[in-house]
């Protein structure tokens, strides 16, 4: 079967929901002419400039123009660009997308998803290469996703579209171009986590981009003989607590790593649960607290690479075994 | 698009008093509110009693109800509006139930928002009242986003877009403007100049002429009238009303009135001078209305009639509301979103 | 000693910074009136317009011309009224104050002080009740703090005036009227806390209005016969590591509370790093991930009590003690 | 305020060849930018190829050179600038030395920035260049408040706030241009209107007459110029500096231009039409310029030697960077914050 990119897989989940359903829409900047990522190639030849609409560089109001749509009837899909730029449209996601419902007392629904792609994009630096992943969670009313691969930005974008809550959807900004097997037609389920590779003396949770890193360095790991389990979240809120948790149980260690900054990111929620619930020890892999560089010597600081995963999770299982050599 | 029809007008006297009405019954709502409310704001570092029926900051329309009252007089029920923080008047005037409103000020559970959302937040969706905000502007991308989609679905509805004269500093103001004008929506946008950001006078604060020459910066048609005067109001809200039903695109009401009251209920607003609030007074939309009517013939007993009428129905949501249940503990966990229920920790 | 209000102790530090140097000057809407909580209260009066500076309604330019300000010589305090009007105004906080000097490479500096107010403020539901600290512990160039005392709000502000780094100042909306000592002449240091209560059965950290809350519940836990150890942590990043690591290998357990969404609240980031350092039990305490409503029954819900901190806390130090009674 | 001293204007034609010599100079920049960058900029789903010497987006100024030279050339070494994503030519026509610049683009330590900017991020703090920004419209308000500190402190410095036609739908543009305007301040502001924001032409997008028109509606005098004559824009930034030198408040600087490359260098711009650009193409300032040169009676020779020599600059800016040193890992931590520094993780 042929293979499939990443924003091609995008591309077609969101026309079989514009196909399926006259109430989805696209909106945003430079969506007519594909996106600047190809990511709504052809879409406004196929469905016309109503539907897919191009608008003003004006964050704000395309955000809060999609609640207003979302309110009235129609499923707005909001292009962002990069989540960097969304920080222009932050009152419109957090005090209006999200508590719009709760507030008026469940009077509507606000289902619109919110592309924000995430990520560091090479040699782009500091206002380019954000994750902020962790910032949606803590915000109660949304629901935040993050692909890795192309089948799963079909199969988990056509569950945000059919979602109706409002949905933060982080693709990667590196990852467009990745190809990957032929996403199946079926949506996924928002809020379950899947397994890329399993393994017996290490749980490693990760997302987005790193899911890749992840199964280089456990590709590595096998071979000095450290089984390590990769879990891909794939949804950051609602994350799978049950499917970590039971993983995390039966290896004995958790290993969460993110793209994003270490502190203050989603993985010190998954750390921490997993440290409450298990009282098993833990360890956190993340970009240091600093912005990103544009030379590449500064931005690799900010890279989080397969030797660096390799290393930590070799330190962290060496390292308990001698602790526990019973466990 | 869908042809819609429009209620008949009746006669200048009886629309004038219908007009009067809504005026009356806004201010007797706020009049009981205020009442309900003593004591129950925690503002300016006090503490909020905690006994007052109505806590939480309370924003007053008084004085202003000419202008929520002429422009919703053009919107059908199927129209939308959003509206400000100083919502009470623009929710009763599309249509909501007073009782239903009252009990949301007292956060009941039968409230309109089911005591989620208190003044402030005040809404009735099944009005096309889709809400009051406590961010200032925050309306006006919304209100867009509603008018974009009505033209989208071709459902003939369109927006009332109501905000202050201190709304258009902030940048969603040019924002949500731009975007009606380029894709030409239905939306009447409605600045309630009533000169003041709350402790601030809002015109040391504003370049140029303000809040219509913004508008007309950007080809919407603007007029500017005397927001006390419901008269006036109607009359520029009819015929803008009118253009945006026939495809015209947006138009921009700047009406001029004054904030008799503190910011809040509870600010004594002495950072201006009395003579100019005691001005104001004398242009108090609802006297200004009922001598007009006065002149056209309207017998002095039924605009008694109007008010007595206004300040019953107030009475009963009161009553409707002391006695009405509050929201249950776990309620606080429901229409937080669907996706994850339950996972609130 | 007469007391002061945590308002007052504000408006006194930021008053002497004034006098003592002509660079710092505040700006936002209503400080010229003293500012809506009286936390500027007759400081236009003495330092003029020019200095007290009242703004439109232009939070995103409120924060960017306080950058532009702070680049070019002046030392800003600025106003945001409460962290949720602050969403308006994120990318002058995210991507231009706390990236110019590093972006720049440290060409410049951003001086100002940004204040954020969190917290619950009664009866005023979702859109000016949240507590955000989390979110920019997670950005790299920022400084946070949080203080809850009058006596820290002088000591606190004044430390975040005299320093060269961008700071979120996150008083609580609800402490403005508390009285307390009157402050030491000396600025704090920044990343200092500060244990409040000594103990040796639990470390509870905390900050904010919570800190109240924790002594409360502590001194009821004493009667019950469990000594809890309350650390008012008082900046948010850098937060102090080794205090709270040194108390918690002490004490063998950590409880971390706050008034924030507890999913991906800070709490994670330090229940994370005990788990991490030394393998302890670990819990938090926050709250739940839904948005504050505004009937009291429901804001309730929201809220952090003494008596749930002391439930919590007393079961975490009675199953533990079962569960390792020879600890 | 201090006293201010201007350079006394040379001959028409000697200040034309000055404006010449910065728009040369500003080409052969960014051509050799462009040509370095080949293969380097990762956008549209490619991956940069990692031997290129400039890497990352690179947005080219080609054929606005005029704007950046004419308006610059009314500035002190003391005043300020801000900029966009597209500044190498505003920031070497405030000053900035091109070998640095270059150094910066390469990502060398030696790099205006020490290579933590690159060509988006591009500053030069030390002739007041106070930075491009990746982020559309966000110059502005910082612009705003650079004026502002220059008015309190009473330094005398102005600031010219350069930004795209694209800008001026985002909400910083009226909050920054109404706080210019209620503070009175030093600011010129420049919108450099090439038609284009990435691939979307910026007419469809704006409601309205444009920028001028919406700078006129809160009362800021504006002016729109031929943004491609140099000496129009020279004049313009003349006339409207002095003004606020004077104390006269902001003014602003429509200039229309044509933006002649891709929205970055990779983009072929396929979405607009071959004659489009072959028209704009006739009107390249440098030739207009070149042209009114030889009409002033300067010799073709000397024309030739100002190229010739702008060629030479940047062919030592490249050598230099070519040979400048990396950052050092270690100083991916400097400059972060001072407080808590060593906490990075
Ligand atoms: C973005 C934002 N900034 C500040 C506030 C605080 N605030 C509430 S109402 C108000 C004044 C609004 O003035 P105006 O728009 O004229 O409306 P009015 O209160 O006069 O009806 C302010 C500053 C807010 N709610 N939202
Ligand atoms: C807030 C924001 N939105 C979107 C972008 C992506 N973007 C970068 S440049 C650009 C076009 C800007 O157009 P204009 O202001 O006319 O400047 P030009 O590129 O033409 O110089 C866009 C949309 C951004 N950088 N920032
Ligand atoms: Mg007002
Ligand atoms: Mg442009």
């Amino acid at each position: 079967m042929a293979l499939i990119s990443y924003a091609q897989a995008a591309c077609q989940a969101l026309a079989a929901a514009m196909r399926a359903d006259p109430r989805v829409l696209a909106l945003g900047e430079d969506v007519g002419r594909g996106g600047i990522f190809g990511q709504y190639k052809g879409l406004q030849q196929e469905f016309g400039a109503a539907r897919i609409i191009d608008t003003p560089i004006s964050e704000a109001t395309i955000m809060g123009a999609a609640v207003g749509m979302a309110l009235t009837g129609l499923r707005p899909v909001v292009e962002m660009r990069v989540a960097d730029f969304a920080l222009c449209a932050i009152d419109e996601i957090v005090n209006q997308a999200a508590k719009n419902r709760y507030m008026f007392g469940g009077q509507g629904r606000v289902p619109l998803v919110a592309r924000l792609p995430i990520g560091i994009w090479s040699a782009s630096a500091a206002q380019h290469s954000q994750s902020l992943e962790a910032w949606f969670a803590h915000i109660p009313g949304l629901v935040v996703v993050a692909p890795a691969t192309p089948a799963d930005n079909h199969a988990l974008l056509a569950a945000a579209i059919a979602c109706d809550d409002p949905v933060i959807y982080m693709e990667h900004k590196e990852l467009w171009a990745l190809q990957g097997e032929p996403p199946a037609p079926d949506p996924a389920v928002l809020g379950k986590a899947r397994v890329v590779r399993a393994g017996a003396d290490l749980t490693l949770v990760t997302w987005s981009k790193l899911v890749h890193t992840a199964v280089e360095a456990a590709g590595r790991a096998a071979q000095h003989g450290i089984a390590v389990e990769v879990i891909d979240l794939r949804t950051i809120w609602p994350w799978d607590r049950d499917l970590v948790l039971d993983s995390a149980a039966r290896t004995g260690r958790l290993l969460v790593a993110h793209e994003a900054v270490q502190a203050g990111g989603f993985g010190a929620e998954i750390a921490a649960t997993v440290a409450e619930e298990l009282g098993i020890p833990v360890r956190r892999v993340g970009a240091p607290r600093i912005p990103v560089g544009y030379a590449r010597t500064l931005e690799d600081v900010a890279r989080i690479s397969a030797e660096r995963l390799l290393e930590e999770l070799t330190t962290f299982v060496q390292r308990d075994a001698q602790r526990r050599p019973a466990a | 698009m869908p042809v819609i029809t429009f209620p008949v007008n009746s006669s200048p006297a009886e629309h004038l008093l219908d007009l009067y009405r809504t005026m009356a019954r806004i201010r007797a709502f706020e009049n009981a509110a205020e009442e309900t409310s003593r004591g129950g704001v925690a503002v300016f570092g006090s503490t909020a009693d905690a006994v007052a029926l109505v806590r939480g900051p309370l924003h007053l329309s008084t004085g202003q109800e000419a202008v929520a009252a002429g422009v919703c007089a053009h919107l059908e029920r199927g129209d939308y509006l959003t509206s400000t923080h100083r919502g009470h008047g623009h929710t009763l005037a599309k249509g909501a139930d007073t009782a239903a409103m009252m009990c949301e000020l007292f956060g009941r559970a039968t409230g309109t928002n089911h005591g989620k959302g208190g003044s402030m937040h005040i809404a009735d969706f099944s009005v096309g009242m889709l809400g009051a905000n406590g961010v200032v502007a925050a309306g006006i991308p919304i209100a867009v986003g509603a008018a974009h989609s009505a033209k989208i679905r071709g459902s003939g509805a369109i927006v009332a877009c109501f905000f202050g004269d201190g709304a258009i500093n902030r940048g969603p103001f040019l924002e949500g403007l731009n975007w009606a004008k380029i894709f030409n929506l239905p939306v009447l946008f409605v600045c309630e100049d009533n000169r003041y950001s709350a402790t601030t006078a809002t015109d040391a604060m504003t370049g140029g002429a303000g809040a219509a020459a913004r508008a007309r910066g950007m080809d919407i048609p603007a007029e500017t009238v005397d927001g006390n005067d419901v008269r006036a109001v109607d009359h520029a809200a009819r015929d803008m009303v009118a253009r945006i039903r026939a495809g015209g695109g947006p138009q921009f009401l700047h009406a001029l009135t004054y904030r008799v009251k503190g910011h809040v209920s509870v600010d004594p607003a002495t950072y201006r001078e009395q003579g100019e609030v005691d001005r104001a007074l004398e242009s108090d939309p609802l006297q200004l209305a009922a001598a007009r009517l006065d002149a056209l013939g309207v017998d002095a007993a039924r605009i008694a009639e109007v008010d007595a009428a206004a300040r019953a129905e107030i009475e009963t949501a009161l009553a409707v509301a002391r006695a009405a249940p509050w929201p249950q503990a776990a309620a606080a966990y429901t229409d937080v979103q669907d996706t994850g229920a339950g996972q609130w920790h």
